[in-house]
């Protein structure tokens, strides 16, 4: 088995008096496709957040791609890491919104170049050329010149697969990327999802509402309550026969409230 | 030329009679401003239009031009049609009129601002138009109101100043008449400009406990 | 008989100072707006600091007593403005102080969301703020910039004080010569209207043309 | 001598006038006029100053600016008196006037002189800020809430036209001249204020900068002597005998 | 079979130059329980606000318990209805909204007790005594001291209905009530609704997107597609049997998307 891509040792996350991540450990192989379930405020966007360096670390260290994410070795010992340090290890991690986060005031195509011409000094014609292709894949080559505004949040959002591609990240994270949708727009973003876990090698994390989907896309998945993996297993065990009673009470209301498992 | 603190001290009481005069054109300025605003705003959005198109053209009109020149027109060309006014009515009137404007422009936005489910869900509980106004409405619109229309409060206490050139003495003619007879300008134009700040800072302080205070009541 | 077109002469000279007060003081405006707003929300604690006590200290303080504070104490520490120099500079970091509050707020408006998405496209602080920010936050100061360049204008008047021969200074020049204070006055009052009116109206017209495309924006 | 190569290297001088016809006026091309700036423009001429550029100040505001370096001298008919001997350095005496008062027609409340509106509670007199008019009033026992600062001579005569003051002070000269203006029989003029002193002025400079002041006084003599000086002043109605009377140390003596 | 409790006859609704409803026309029998689905943009919500008067028709008649709602009697005539005939009509009608409308300044009880005291002249007494039982009714006693901006989503909507509920309607309209909650906080609100549908025989129009809700509730099913009824019928037929191409598609759609039918 290779060494894992991500390892996550340890780590806790507070805001104010609120333990949000208490000691939690987990590690990522390479390529593998996760999902991350669990009731709301269990700390799934949170660990997100926190490997895309959105939100910093109350304790612990990650490890991703073979570097420490929050530190950083000085003279010998480990220091926080400084924006430099940041700066590099984000080129390894790319992030698609619940909320899309497009540049409202560019278009389809300049939000999606504008990453690598700044970040890796891309030429203007290469980096459109790229662009278009993963427009091509999402399918939203022909609304290059549109304005975010003019698109359905469908469109939006594959916009965004594309523009976090744009960088060739080796690890992708998506926070619920559907529940934002008008029910009928779902799958079109779902499709492209299947469609990048078929034909990259990336490694992938999840976090999904979408059961359904969760279980014909993730290789693991793992359930989340109060900042903790409850369980973790290949998604039939965790769908069928959860073993925690906790898994179970969450699915069953889950199924109650009509989504397809 | 050198700061002289015994000359300070011998202007200060002059200065704070001065003072005096400035917070209380500040004061009735202020509740005349209030007044106005309201008929400003109600007739801007609530009368027939052509009314309230006029009205929107004044309002635009003392917004667009400056206070001080209002003044003198106040205070020297209404008497030629025989409305005499003693100079710190004449600035008090012109202070709530031109701040009358900008507090119609807050209680319009204010009102605007509630959202229009409320509208909707007072309709669909079936409340009157008053009764929505009265129980629904002014009781979210007004509490966010209340920093901005303070913050044109203290705007409108830094312009007092202005009155000085319509002979009413406040602090700064004060200053301006010590500073006649003594020659010197360094001590009395530099404590006005401390009181000012002095004043500013207290109601800066002031205004961010309004603001936290009346900070948007949330719903959604 | 009264030199009417003489007067009017006389008016519009003054108005062509006030223009040239206008134009200037907001061009400095501009300036420390963007300087003292961004400096706020700046990492930097002494930039900040520096940039707090700037805008509160002339937001503190009237236009009135700044004027007067630049034309009459500046001199005794050795720095002798001429009375174009002085309004201009008095007003324009007066209003420089009110327009760095809007630039901060339109700054801190571009919400979290347009910022992490900086942050997980790995722009630098910069970046994010050269291209993304500001380019988003520029269509959200117009309107206030607007007001602002309107309070300039009038504040303008305050000048005619320490005799810059402006609009309101002419206006009572003319009134001294003519001994008619109506005239003037309501021919002064008509001349800022219009001012105010073209300042609306360029703002609004500019406000069309940095928000095309971005309509509808809504996530 | 520094200050008058400095000035002749600029090409002119800046002075302070107080647009108060006769002793300064701004005409409707905005050309400088009046006794005061037009002895000044001569005498500079003839220092090799080329012209004078003016800027229409308040009184009180003249001498601050002075101080403050905002002109080089003031030539506004501001009169002579001990304290402003002190604060500035005066030429020789220039341009001479006696006060009056101008009030309604029939003077209702028979005011003849500063002390009389001290003794009338009822009695209100507008005068300029930091003129020699406001100094006499309050000086004669006149409250500081009875004594209106006025900022100019049309807003004055406007302010007695609306009964906003009794009395209107200014020398004699300018109240003839802005009543003259008016043209209205509802106001007349008492001149001269009895008990008020006659008064001269002269160009004020800046302490320190007595050498430009007594090259100023040389040429001045010059011109007196010559009859050109009668020439310049007198047909704005102010008389060169009385300015040749007197001297500096007089006045700046007098008490 | 009872007369229709309400009479849509050919009403159209125009905004500008878009048609949003083209002469339409439908009954509802008294206690008849309707669920209105279609895609988005299809006037669902429209008919609503119609209904509950927040919307002028441009054309048409609707009667409502024998009464005209746009129009009254005058000198013999049909006239517009001046606003006491609204008044008057408004009572026989309650509605729930997407986004709750709370009135936020005032705490659980009195946004119950608000409406009744006020348009019925209800003593402070009664109106809580009632607004209690409600409360209890929706599970939501325990909060009637409460302020709106204290309580979740779930908790919110179903303050909502207890407050629609204190005027005694004879009719409730409820428009896409649970889709601005959470995913787990929609089935406590669906709760409450089912009860109603269980307990009282009021008149209910429901505009939804969660199609097993409709399917269990509703007597009957009205498909919308660009302001016309394309299809309608027992929820079985229309769910298991569509006869509409239209119709079809849409339900492909959004079982695709993981809703349960
Ligand atoms: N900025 C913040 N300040 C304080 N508390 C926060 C903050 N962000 C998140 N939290 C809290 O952290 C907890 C975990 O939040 P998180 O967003 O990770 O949950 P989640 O599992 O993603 O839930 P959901 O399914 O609703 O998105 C919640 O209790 C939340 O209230
Ligand atoms: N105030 C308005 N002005 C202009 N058009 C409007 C307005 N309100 C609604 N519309 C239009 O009317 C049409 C029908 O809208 P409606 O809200 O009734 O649809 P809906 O079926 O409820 O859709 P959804 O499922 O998205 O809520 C839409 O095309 C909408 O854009
Ligand atoms: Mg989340
Ligand atoms: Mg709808």
């Amino acid at each position: 088995m290779a060494a894992p891509i991500i390892r996550i040792d340890n780590i806790t996350k507070r805001y104010g008096p609120l333990t949000v991540l208490d000691g939690l450990s987990m590690d990522v192989l390479p390529g593998e496709k996760l999902a991350l379930i669990g009731p709301s405020g269990s700390g799934k966007t949170t660990i997100l957040r926190i490997l895309m360096t959105l939100e910093a670390i109350s304790g612990g260290h990650i490890e991703v791609d073979g570097d420490q994410l929050y530190h950083m070795p000085k003279n010998g010992s480990l220091a926080p890491a400084d924006d430099r340090h940041l700066h590099k290890m984000r080129e390894k991690i790319g992030m698609v919104f619940q909320h899309f986060n497009l540049f409202p005031h560019k278009c389809v195509l300049d939000n999606v170049t504008l990453a690598p011409m700044l970040t890796k000094g891309m030429a203007k014609a290469a980096a459109e050329k790229r662009a278009m292709e993963l427009l091509d894949m999402v399918g939203m080559a022909d609304k290059a010149k549109s304005m975010p505004a003019q698109l359905s949040g469908g469109q939006k959002q594959r916009v965004a697969i594309a523009r976090a591609l744009a960088l060739s990240p080796k690890i992708m994270l998506f926070d619920e990327v559907t529940s934002a949708l008008d029910p009928e727009l779902v799958e079109e973003v779902l499709n492209v999802m299947r469609k990048l876990a078929v034909e990259t090698d990336m490694t992938m994390l999840l976090v999904t509402h979408e059961m359904g989907f969760a279980h014909d896309f993730a290789d693991r998945i793992l359930f989340f309550d109060r900042g903790k993996i409850v369980e973790e297993g290949k998604p039939d065990e965790i769908f069928r026969t959860p073993k925690q009673e906790r898994t179970q009470t969450f699915l069953r209301k889950i199924i109650a409230a009509g989504h397809r498992v | 030329m050198e700061w002289d603190w015994n000359f300070v001290w011998e202007i200060m009481p002059t200065l704070l009679e001065g003072l005096k005069i400035t917070i209380l054109a500040t004061v009735f300025g202020a509740a005349l401003a209030a007044i106005i605003g309201l008929v400003f705003a109600i007739l801007r959005m609530t009368a027939p239009k052509p009314i309230a198109k006029v009205t929107g053209f004044i309002v635009e009109f003392i917004r667009g031009t400056p206070l001080l020149v209002q003044l003198y027109f106040i205070f020297f060309v209404l008497p030629d049609i025989g409305v005499r006014l003693p100079a710190m009515l004449a600035g008090i009137i012109g202070l709530g009129l031109h701040y009358g404007t900008y507090a119609a422009e807050v209680y319009r936005a204010g009102i605007e601002n509630v959202p229009r489910g409320q509208w909707e869900a007072a309709k669909a509980t079936n409340l009157t138009g008053r009764q929505t106004w009265v129980h629904v409405i002014l009781p979210q619109a007004i509490p966010p109101m209340i920093p901005a229309l303070a913050n044109y409060l203290i705007a409108m206490f830094k312009e007092t100043p202005l009155l000085s050139a319509i002979t009413v003495l406040e602090l700064m003619n004060q200053a301006k008449s010590v500073a006649n007879s003594s020659y010197r300008y360094i001590e009395p134009m530099t404590l006005v400009g401390v009181f000012f700040l002095i004043m500013s800072l207290i109601s800066v302080v002031f205004l961010r406990w309004l603001e936290e205070r009346y900070a948007q009541v949330e719903e959604r | 008989m009264t030199d009417w077109s003489g007067y009017i002469g006389l008016i519009l000279e003054g108005a062509l100072v006030t223009l040239e007060l206008t134009v200037l003081g907001s061009l400095l405006a501009l300036v420390m707006a963007f300087v003292a707003g961004l400096g706020r929300v700046s990492r930097i604690f002494v930039v900040r600091a520096l940039a707090t006590t700037y805008i509160e200290f002339f937001r503190g303080t009237s236009i009135f007593v700044q004027l007067f504070w630049v034309y009459f104490v500046l001199p005794f520490a050795g720095v002798t403005l001429s009375p174009l120099q002085a309004g201009v500079l008095a007003l324009g970091l007066n209003v420089g102080a009110y327009g760095a509050e809007v630039v901060r707020g339109a700054v801190k408006a571009i919400g979290r969301e347009q910022r992490e998405a900086c942050i997980a496209l790995n722009l630098s602080r910069y970046q994010s703020m050269r291209y993304v920010v500001l380019p988003q936050a520029l269509p959200l100061m117009l309107p206030t910039f607007c007001n602002n360049a309107i309070e300039l204008l009038k504040g303008t008047a305050v000048v005619s004080l320490i005799s810059l021969t402006d609009m309101t200074f002419q206006a009572q020049v003319v009134r001294a010569q003519t001994g008619s204070t109506l005239v003037p006055f309501a021919t002064i009052l008509v001349l800022y209207f219009l001012m105010a009116l073209a300042i609306s109206n360029g703002m609004r017209w500019l406000e069309r043309r940095v928000t095309r495309g971005l309509d509808g924006v809504r996530t | 001598d520094g200050k008058l190569e400095e000035l002749k290297e600029q090409g002119f001088a800046r002075v302070a006038i107080a647009n108060e016809p006769p002793f300064t006026a701004v005409a409707a091309d905005g050309k400088v006029s009046g006794a005061a700036p037009d002895v000044a423009r001569e005498v500079f001429k003839r220092l090799g100053v080329e012209d004078i550029v003016a800027s229409i100040s308040e009184y009180g505001a003249m001498i601050p600016g002075l101080q403050a370096g905002r002109h080089d001298v003031i030539t506004a008919g501001l009169f002579m008196k001990p304290e402003r001997c002190n604060a500035v350095a005066y030429s020789e005496p220039i341009l001479c006037d006696a006060e009056a008062f101008a009030l309604k027609k029939g003077n209702p409340l028979k005011l003849k002189s500063y002390k009389d509106i001290a003794d009338n509670p009822d009695a209100k007199i507008g005068a300029p800020g930091g003129g020699t008019e406001e100094k006499l009033a309050l000086e004669a026992g006149v409250p500081r809430d009875r004594v209106i600062v006025v900022p100019d001579g049309q807003s004055g005569l406007k302010m007695l036209q609306d009964g906003r003051i009794d009395v209107y002070s200014l020398p004699v000269l300018s109240i003839n001249a802005l009543v003259a203006k008016a043209n209205d029989p509802s106001v007349e003029v008492v001149a001269p204020v009895e008990g008020a002193p006659v008064y001269c002025d002269g160009a004020a400079f800046k302490k320190g900068e007595e050498a430009l002041r007594d090259a100023f006084d040389v040429e001045l003599a010059k011109l007196k002597q010559s009859g050109e000086f009668a020439k310049i002043i007198e047909p704005y109605g102010f008389s060169a005998a009385a300015a040749m009377s007197t001297t500096r140390e007089k006045l700046c003596a007098a008490k």
